[in-house]
């Protein structure tokens, strides 16, 4: 309950709203007091415009919050909260033409974070495009006690993004796209693969597209290491009210559901939570994530 | 757009919101839609649950059950389509696991529940029948009869009165009766449910849609069709309210679309004695709230001491 | 929002837009839905009618008709209500007056014409039989039968069926009948016009609803309820061209809410072999030729080569 | 045929937008070759945003045409159009927070304009509040043969607009609000009758709400003078097509009815052409004019 109050909606201000690379934005969010709330791999809920086009709020990973020096000696100073989003169709569109000084409304922070596992044991988060979001406060956490890899992985060099911010922190950061234009050429899979005959003990953190977690969760399995997912799901309400964002549960049936809802139960899964086989038959999941 | 901006001056005398609805007290007619909040915890860490009139559960049925494939939902312009496939607990769980929380909140909880044969439907009204913490009940009839080929309850006037009867036999709860929209003619149904012993009805459900996704050629809902709401379909919502009102003696729940208070006004005004707010909730979790202070702002703006003075009030 | 903006790529090679309904070749499957392109020539400054797959003239009946009292529209959310009337200059003055003009566009000419008893459904499809300029008839069911308490046409299959059989009787024209959207089974009264000899079905008409002036109490309509129309009902049409294509043989023209190539599609995909765009042509005169130029830049990017590819295509 | 072809749609953008007094705004929108083809009392149907909110154009009269010095030498002078609007509801809430460079659309120039009557006769323009409008462009031609005054009423101070320019055209303008707060206290139309009594001869043209109008059509019938009012209808398509906006002609009977659009027979009537006790009974023609 005590953490559930910390929640909440808020009208706001954007400071700033800057494309990084082709197509993907980085925006920043004037949040007082939302830090001290957030954990790595939770969202918000984003009102991209007061008025009702479009008319859901559109659910974003916190990339990070932080602190900028205040206006005026004596103020504190001021916080903020930061997305990073991939232009994908009508709603990011017109986030992409907002300006600073835009109001805008968050409501959050939402749902299940990561488990930050064993302190010292190897930690490699695997990010694919826009996935990558919710890795880069949880490396924060997780650089504090343990090493950090990242392994990152996009269809193009335009999909590789905020990995120098990583590489900040301490983390080791290895890049594969499919054509090869920026690191090596292929999945980030076959990386994760070659880590783990390396690093046997690692715990993995995993966010990205539908086909990418599939894969990690069989290599994980194979190699009997902890995975945490972080999935997308259609929203319409992020707190567990609207049962739009659900996904099977392990040992789901028609006769004894087991759904888990992305927004409250999630994002972030346990790997052995799911029942992988019956999501793989859906599309709903994983609508966002196929591109 | 706006129109919905209305500010409570300091000072002005407060009018009285509180309406009666098939012998529920409320403090003011603002109630949110079934489906559309959960079982009230999930709004709780957002609003107060003591500022609106009533709290409408999610439906449920006699089972749990288990709901439709994914995606169930899709926005569409100004509205949504949704097939969760009324995905709840079952009767048994809620009372055991989701009515302890409610218990707590000095507010009115009423019941939505529905069912796919006529004898769940009365098991379901039965169970629920005794238990203090249930204000009303409100009968969902929008669902297919499973012995019967399918056919919607709630578009078959003879249909819809049978499940009322036995419900009535099985509950002496207040018992609120929500409408399809899906009909030709929504009088119809409306007088046979009310004869067959509704203390309430409530419209309108959801209209039937579908949309589809032009890239894959799917539609972008599992279940292919699903409900619409939203401010979309606001003005065939109000348009039924007013065709109801004048078809029957007892009092209407007006919802469908309904965002901000001048859209709430809009139901009362043709005579709903109360509303319920639906998508609007997920849009932004305070817009029941906003609802009752805009009423209330404009029954003070108009000189309104009574809200009863405003509801019917059209000028044909 | 966007989704709506496709271009066509120079030197791909044109895709085959061309589609026959009820014998009427169209260049292209995109029609102005009756009622809201005049007569055609109102809009003849503004687009080159030649570009479009036929057009459909304002809903006529034998006699000239005044139409409603004013206010005769309301904007809505993502819609519009409008309760015109069917104000219109009669058959007779259509012939005389509007006829000579379109006479001169190569382009098929539809007439929509409706009456308010089987007699004068008859006379005015009597009338429009022996004109050769007249491509096809649509014939619009959604009006009251006057002599029968006023209940709609096209919400009773019977009456439904009545009208139509006379209609095919008096005239050896192509005839679409165009169905309303406010029943509870649309492919009821599909199969009944069907079977009474329609050439092809459209739907959806407007879907009835109501809007009030919250300040003066009144309704924004002098006729009280109007018919909805615009981008909000596209997810019940869409859903209604569905379930009508799964019930009859003959071909069905999609209406509802279509403002770009995209919405189009959907109910191509569906199963249309043509749409109605309606409310848009307001919003942008150009709307329509948007549909045609974005229907065939997402047949080239998809390598369709010939539009009857697409439809009916949906995945299910 | 010639005329209509040079009506248009086209896209284009703001170039200034301000509030000119509490509440009324000035828009100049840049508008190539459109000042040739517009004539007084002809109005544009605008789209306020691209996005479907609202869904429907707005209509505006013509406040008038012009041109711009161009930016770099050798270019021609930019043309623009001018509209001056009077925030009431969604629409032109949403229009008076428009930027110069915001993208918008414009249908037009619409409608049939003033007849400007006998050269030489004295011209008395009456306008109420926002009704001013397409005035203006009417004077600019008047003045040319005719002497003209512009009586202009309005509730309070801040109704009475662009008067100075009216002035700079040579007009002379009487002013008069309801509550005294500027010129002469009371109705325009007692300013009207004591005008006619002294030009008993004058062509009068009138717009504003309808309440006025009937008032300035009784006064005119009583002095039989000609007059031209310009009306206010809701509109859906403004070019004859939706019939949303009609009027009863004079002699309309439900047999033989004699609707006229006020889009295209209008916005401007000869007083003769309409049924004035007809419209009185009904809402719609004025739903606007009221305020
Ligand atoms: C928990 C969570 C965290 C996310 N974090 C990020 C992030 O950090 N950065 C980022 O760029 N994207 C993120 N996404 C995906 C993002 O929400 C969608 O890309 C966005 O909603 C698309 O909106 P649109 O209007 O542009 O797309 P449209 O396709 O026009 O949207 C139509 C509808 O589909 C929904 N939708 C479309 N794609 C997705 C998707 N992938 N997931 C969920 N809903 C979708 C929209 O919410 C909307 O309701 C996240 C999604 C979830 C569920
Ligand atoms: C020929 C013509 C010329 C006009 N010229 C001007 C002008 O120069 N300056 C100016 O300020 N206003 C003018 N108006 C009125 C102007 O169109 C409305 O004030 C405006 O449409 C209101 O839009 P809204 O969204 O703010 O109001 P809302 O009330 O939110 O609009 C709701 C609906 O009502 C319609 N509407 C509301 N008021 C009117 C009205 N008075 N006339 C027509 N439709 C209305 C809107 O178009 C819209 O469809 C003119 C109207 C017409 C018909
Ligand atoms: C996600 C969702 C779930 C719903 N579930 C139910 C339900 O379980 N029982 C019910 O009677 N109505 C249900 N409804 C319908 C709403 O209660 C309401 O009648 C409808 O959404 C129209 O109101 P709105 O436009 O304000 O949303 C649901 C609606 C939505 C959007
Ligand atoms: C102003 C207006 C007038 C209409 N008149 C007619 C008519 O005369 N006959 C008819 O069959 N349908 C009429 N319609 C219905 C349209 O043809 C169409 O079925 C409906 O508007 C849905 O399409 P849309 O959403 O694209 O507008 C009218 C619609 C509008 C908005
Ligand atoms: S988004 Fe509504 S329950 Fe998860
Ligand atoms: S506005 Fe459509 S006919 Fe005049």
């Amino acid at each position: 309950m005590k953490e559930s109050r910390r929640m909440n909606n808020f009208k706001t201000i954007i400071l700033s709203n800057q494309e990084i690379s082709s197509g993907y934005y980085r925006m920043r969010i004037l949040a007082p007091e939302f830090g001290q709330g957030a954990r790595p791999g939770q969202f918000i809920m984003f009102r991209v415009q007061t008025s009702l086009l479009p008319l859901l709020r559109r659910p974003f990973g916190i990339f990070q919050t932080g602190f900028l020096p205040a206006d005026c000696d004596g103020q504190p100073p001021k916080e903020y909260l930061e997305i990073l989003y991939k232009v994908v169709g009508g709603g990011t569109t017109i986030m992409s033409g907002l300006h600073e000084g835009d109001r805008v409304e968050v409501l959050g922070p939402l749902g299940r974070g990561f488990d930050m596992g064993t302190p010292g044991t190897e930690k490699i988060l695997v990010g694919g495009g826009i996935g990558l979001v919710p890795l880069y406060m949880l490396a924060r956490e997780l650089v504090k006690t343990s090493k950090v890899r990242l392994l990152m992985g996009g269809r193009r060099r335009d999909d590789i993004i905020a990995v120098t911010e990583f590489e900040r922190l301490g983390v080791e950061t290895y890049v594969s796209t499919e054509d090869g234009s920026l690191g090596e050429e292929g999945l980030i899979t076959q990386v994760l693969e070659r880590k783990l005959q390396k690093y046997p003990q690692a715990d993995v953190y995993a966010c990205g597209p539908m086909p990418m977690l599939e894969a990690v969760q069989q290599i994980c399995a194979t190699h009997k290491v902890p995975l945490q997912v972080s999935l997308e799901a259609l929203m319409a309400c992020g707190v567990g009210a609207c049962l739009g964002c659900v996904v099977k549960g392990v040992g789901h049936t028609e006769q004894s559901p087991r759904y888990l809802c992305t927004c409250k139960e999630g994002p972030v899964f346990r790997a052995e939570q799911l029942d992988w086989q019956k999501m793989a038959q859906e599309d709903g999941y994983c609508e966002g994530c196929k591109s | 757009m706006t129109g919905c901006a209305m500010k409570t001056e300091k000072n002005a005398k407060r009018p009285n919101l509180a309406v009666e609805i098939a012998g529920i007290k409320l403090k003011n007619p603002v109630m949110p839609a079934s489906g559309t909040f959960g079982y009230g915890e999930e709004y709780a860490p957002y609003i107060d649950l003591e500022q609106l009139g009533a709290i409408v559960t999610k439906g449920l049925s006699l089972n749990p059950k288990a709901g439709n494939p994914t995606p169930r939902i899709a926005e569409t312009v100004s509205g949504m389509l949704n097939a969760i496939g009324l995905q709840n607990v079952g009767v048994d769980d809620f009372i055991k696991y989701k009515l302890p929380f409610l218990r707590e909140v000095n507010t009115p909880v009423i019941v939505n529940f529905f069912g796919n044969t006529l004898e769940d439907y009365g098991e379901a009204a039965k169970r629920l029948a005794d238990i203090p913490e249930v204000a009303g009940l409100e009968l969902n009839i929008s669902c297919p009869n499973v012995k019967q080929g399918g056919i919607v309850f709630g578009t078959d006037p003879k249909a819809a009165s049978e499940v009322v009867n036995l419900v009535r036999k099985n509950s002496k709860k207040p018992l609120i009766v929500k409408l399809t929209p899906n009909v030709t003619d929504i009088t119809v149904v409306a007088r046979a449910v009310e004869e067959a012993g509704a203390d309430a009805i409530c419209c309108i459900n959801t209209l039937t849609g579908m949309a589809v996704d032009v890239k894959t050629r799917k539609p972008r809902l599992a279940n292919t069709t699903g409900g619409l709401s939203g401010p979309a379909v606001r003005p065939v919502a109000v348009r039924m309210v007013h065709q109801v009102v004048q078809a029957v003696k007892v009092p209407v729940i007006g919802v469908g679309g309904i965002v901000c208070a001048m859209d709430a006004l809009e139901f009362l005004i043709v005579g709903a004695t109360a509303v319920q707010v639906g998508t609007a909730n997920f849009v932004d979790p305070r817009a029941m709230l906003n609802v009752v202070e805009g009423i209330e702002a404009f029954c003070i703006e108009e000189g309104i001491s009574d809200i009863r003075e405003l509801i019917g009030s059209i000028k044909l």
